[in-house]
């Protein structure tokens, strides 16, 4: 593992829990509205996965701003959209849930359950059927893998053999469901190893999830198959700003706690000489710096004008051709 | 109590008086709903009566559906309606069709309640009202809850009649405080008038009736006449003839709901009730209903895709006056 | 030629010019279509274009999706619009609602294809119409064609455009014979005057069209009046001004559409021309369905549940000289 | 295995054959419409497991006459249904893909793909709530495996551990598609095994559908869990009346028909005594009457009066107190 890499994965960690944990006070001012899923804890899964999966295609389910930012997006944007505001990255008709940018390959941000999954399977065969072999990745949650959409995405995936990447985060809950109420295994990567190769490893571990993407970014893109990855991980925060958390014991919250993604990366860097004191302090101040920014620029932008209710419907303005 | 409230007491009372009753939906047991609906539930009825399920829409009206045909009388909780859209076979299909399609040997008891309607900035896909997908389909029987009354006595017909109910409530009437007003011979199919008026009838029902009744006052000053409120506790029936009788009296018609305007149901109240009543009416029925927009994020442009109780008043007042009231 | 060759004609000649159109559905490719309408495709563009799925509808659409996004066009055949109701989540929370939620980021050009409509004792699963359930959600073009040239110069209109399309056929104009007539600036947003006339307007599309014009000599013989009657090629966006403009001249309306009439869309098309007219009606606007049941298997049920010609004939009869034709 | 039970195989088997051949020919004479989709090649599924099957609820995709028959339906009221006449098990308003009889616990008769596997799941749960262990028993093709309603239902069933024997009827193709092209692996009992028990059988041959859907019963009543059974089968008739079937190769129909489920009966039977010739003759001579007499009073029975176009809507005449 390369010194700049760890470098990476610190900064976009930080990056994503400051820029979070912002987003959070922001939506305690008002100023973030609708639902708003953190994914603090989860950090290591996502940033590990953009990171290890480099170049292609990225369908996410609505837990996204990590993934939007590791991915390149820029914070002011992402922030902006959070706000509803018209330099948002969907213009403010997005929101939370809702982050495109085709400029990054970024396809979302999905509000339903599961529904994006088919979308990443297509979006593979597309990129296949062009001549183009890069890889396309999926992630979704423990719950996601009830669903039908998740069932039929796995079976057309390997049935017509193209390059996805199926990344499970399994944080253990949906919602206030514990994975093994809802399944009749808490092993899900059992869900998809007939189907294709398919493995589980820890989701707090940045090192691990890179290094288990990157290998499977090389083998989609060299079979032309896909492959599964179960990370196991944790949120730290209620499934959004709307719910209490109180399903899930002290105990618990403290064993995951315990193991934080960036401070396991903080103190593995440092040992094995791939980080240093002053990069973190660095890193530190300028994730600070960069998010206050972005809420800067989130406030001071202006809201999408009323006419932009009506635009983006369709590409095509032919109703006002015919009446 | 709030309107939550009315609805969990309807459903306590029923599970109590009737160990077939169960229910169903994802995070509904332990966790006590999204919503908190059937908070306390399941604690009181345990786990095999207040069942958790899997993220499985389709499924769980499907289960719901089985569990009918095997002498239960399920009441299943689609955590919002955007949902039912993943549900759609099994309601469509199989929910209100099975009992036809077996000559009447088939009976379905069951259930669907869920909320609708736009909250707060919560996009598109969270934010739908999809009466028109229950109410055109034969076989289906569709209430809405505008308040306590209508949620706890409607939820309760629901759960007796032997016809399968889409019960369907609206997001952000769940932490509004209300009563249950008594009612002696209540029945979901008897539309009611929450205000007695000479010069418009208007209908409406969950949010949108509320938001009505906030500015009938100024309306009724600016045009100088009085409103008929109806609100519906069903859709499908519908209540035609107290509506046809306010209309003979008023002669005009407005229909006020939260669907897009374009398809959605308010037509289907205006067209029966002209069929009634053509040559009374004094004035085209105006229909009021959403942009034919995705539902936007940004709280300025979502409020300008719904009726707003501004807008309603204005919109009835625009179109009053230009047929002359 | 046949109605169903029209498609696909339009599908080979596409598929010719643009590599990035595909076909995707169950049984398209190598069997050719359950009702023969890719029939040849395969065999001329491979698997790779004509791609055979798994029984799972939601998914086919849904990659569909992911394939536009890929930068493909695919036109995804739902084998019958019954099956849709599976694939509702994909078809509204996501093909109509991406491209609002990306800020027109995302463009979505995929059509989707499916026959609806009563055929032949097919039982109530297997008979249904569904237009309400698309034509109501912004985002959303829908088109139906009625015979083989709207059939090919829509679908290639629908290939071409960049916004989702669901393309509408209906099962038994499959094998009716018809010919493609030239049209030089064709647009599915123009409705098409099949029939001209003076005493009434009625608008229809699909099979209840062609029944509809097989009635119109006897109805203008019993009234002693004459019939305009309107296809409409798309029916969201609707051409209101030929309708209007029509119903300014013969002060009367009828709509014959194939839903069940509780509900159905063609109360939409109602409202939509009553905005425009309500003052010049001479009668109320009537409606011709289905029977708010679902389709019954036994073939004199099954007729009497749906609009057959004689039912048109003596409906619009009756309704004229009860309003005074 | 006694020589009743081979007795009843052999009785049902040429009963739904001569039944089904029957209704083709009435079919192609316009007598019967609609879709009809014969069971000609399978009756050894279907005969095998209702008998193995027992008691309980049943629920059949709509290619059911084998089935209903088997489960003691009467033919007459099974062919009136074909006719659609009043006198039918459903009236005449469900024809051949909805038969439906609760006195017989027989559910349909499903026409949508896989709709009736959450039935089964929540019928099984209705059952054991009320403490009634009696399983049940769902049927459904190889086509089905693929849609998000059976995975769906699998996972619930195995999760809430409730007694359904899933019985999938491999018999290669999904109308005129065949497993494997929308499969990635054609072994479809793999899809089930990690949720529940799951084998995979030989379904030409009555005698190990029998044995193995009567363990499956024995084990889903004692462990209240599902099973799952892959019977490896196949259609000597299109998919439906409509379908030419020209997708499979005539060498393949002679392989299959080779392995003809009742003359495979009749051969076995008779080495080990099971069934005489007698018998055979007997039975032969005997379902050619009850179909013929099934015709007769399906042909004599009325059509449904008009008014029933209303009836079985809904309980409650409602509509009428209002309006
Ligand atoms: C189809 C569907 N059903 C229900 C919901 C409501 N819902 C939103 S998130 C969620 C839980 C999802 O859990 P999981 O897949 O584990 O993802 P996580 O939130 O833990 O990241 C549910 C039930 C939804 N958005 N979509
Ligand atoms: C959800 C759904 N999609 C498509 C169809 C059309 N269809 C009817 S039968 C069939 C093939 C089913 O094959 P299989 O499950 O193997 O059962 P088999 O007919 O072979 O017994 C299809 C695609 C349907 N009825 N339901
Ligand atoms: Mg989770
Ligand atoms: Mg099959």
């Amino acid at each position: 593992m390369s010194k700049s890499y760890a470098e990476q994965f610190y900064y976009l960690m930080k990056l994503g829990r400051v820029f979070e944990l912002r987003a959070k006070e922001e939506y305690m001012k008002g100023n973030i509205g609708g639902f708003l899923h953190l994914a603090i804890g989860e950090e290591a899964v996502h940033v590990g996965a953009v990171l290890g999966f480099g170049k292609g295609d990225i369908f996410v389910h609505y837990r996204e701003h990590v993934y939007a930012l590791a991915r390149g997006m820029e914070p002011k944007y992402v922030m902006a959209e959070l706000f509803g505001k018209i330099t948002g990255v969907s213009k403010g008709k997005g929101g939370s849930m809702h982050l495109y940018d085709p400029k990054f390959n970024f396809y979302g941000g999905n509000a339903i359950v599961g529904a994006h999954l088919p979308h990443a399977v297509g979006a593979a065969y597309a990129r296949k059927y062009t001549g183009d072999t890069t890889g396309v990745l999926a992630s979704f949650g423990d719950g996601a893998t009830n669903s039908g959409n998740f069932f039929e995405a796995i079976n057309m995936a390997a049935t017509w053999q193209v390059p996805v990447i199926f990344l499970c985060e399994n944080n253990y809950y949906a919602i206030g469901t514990r994975v093994d109420r809802a399944s009749p295994f808490a092993d899900l990567y059992k869900k998809a190893k007939d189907y294709m190769p398919a493995v589980q490893i820890d989701g707090m571990d940045v090192f691990e999830v890179f290094e288990t993407v990157k290998k499977a970014k090389e083998y989609v893109e060299t079979e032309g198959k896909p492959y599964f990855i179960e990370a196991l991980t944790y949120r730290y925060e209620p499934h959004s700003m709307s719910d209490t958390g109180d399903y899930r014991s002290p105990r618990e919250l403290k064993i995951a706690k315990d193991k934080d993604p960036i401070e396991n990366l903080k103190k593995k860097g440092l040992e094995k000489g791939l980080l240093t004191q002053e990069y973190i302090k660095f890193v530190d101040d300028k994730v600070q710096q960069i998010v206050e920014e972005a809420v800067e620029f989130a406030l001071n932008s202006p809201e999408p004008p009323l006419e932009e209710l009506y635009n983006d419907v369709f590409c095509e303005v032919c109703i006002d051709v015919i009446s | 109590m709030l309107y939550r409230e009315a609805l969990n007491k309807a459903m306590d009372e029923m599970m109590e008086k009737d160990p077939s009753v169960v229910i169903l939906g994802e995070d509904v047991g332990f966790y006590g709903g999204n919503y908190k609906v059937t908070e306390g539930l399941y604690a009181k009825y345990g786990r095999k009566r207040v069942i958790d399920t899997p993220i499985a829409e389709n499924s769980i009206v499907g289960t719901a559906i089985g569990m009918a045909i095997g002498g239960l009388r399920p009441i299943a909780e689609i955590m919002t309606v955007n949902f039912s859209l993943l549900a759609m076979d099994q309601i469509v299909n199989q929910l209100a069709k099975i009992r036809y399609m077996s000559g009447g040997k088939i009976v379905l008891p069951v259930v669907i309640r869920m909320p609708q309607g736009v909250a707060k900035q919560l996009a598109a896909q969270h934010s739908q009202s999809l009466e028109r997908f229950f109410a055109s389909v034969p076989g289906l029987r569709v209430f809405v809850a505008s308040d306590a009354t209508t949620a706890y006595y409607g939820l309760k017909y629901a759960i007796t009649t032997d016809d399968p109910v889409i019960f369907l409530e609206h997001t952000l009437l769940y932490p509004e405080k209300m009563e249950i007003e008594e009612e002696k011979n209540f029945s979901p199919y008897r539309a009611r008038i929450k205000k007695e008026g000479e010069g418009i009838t208007i209908v409406s029902y969950l949010k949108m009736l509320h938001d009505t009744l906030k500015v009938v006052p100024i309306i009724e000053k600016e045009l100088n006449t009085t409103c008929e409120v109806i609100d519906l506790c069903s859709i499908n029936p519908l209540d035609i003839s107290t509506i046809a009788n306010s209309v003979k009296k008023t002669k005009r018609l407005v229909v006020i709901t939260e669907e897009p305007k374009t398809g959605s149901y308010a037509n289907e109240i205006i067209n029966k009730v002209l069929e009634e009543v053509f040559y009374e009416l004094d004035a085209p029925p105006l229909k009021i209903g959403s942009e034919d927009v995705p539902t936007p994020y940004n709280r300025t442009l979502e409020l300008a895709s719904i009726p707003t109780p501004e807008k309603i008043a204005s919109l009835i007042i625009k179109w009053g006056r230009k047929h002359g009231i």
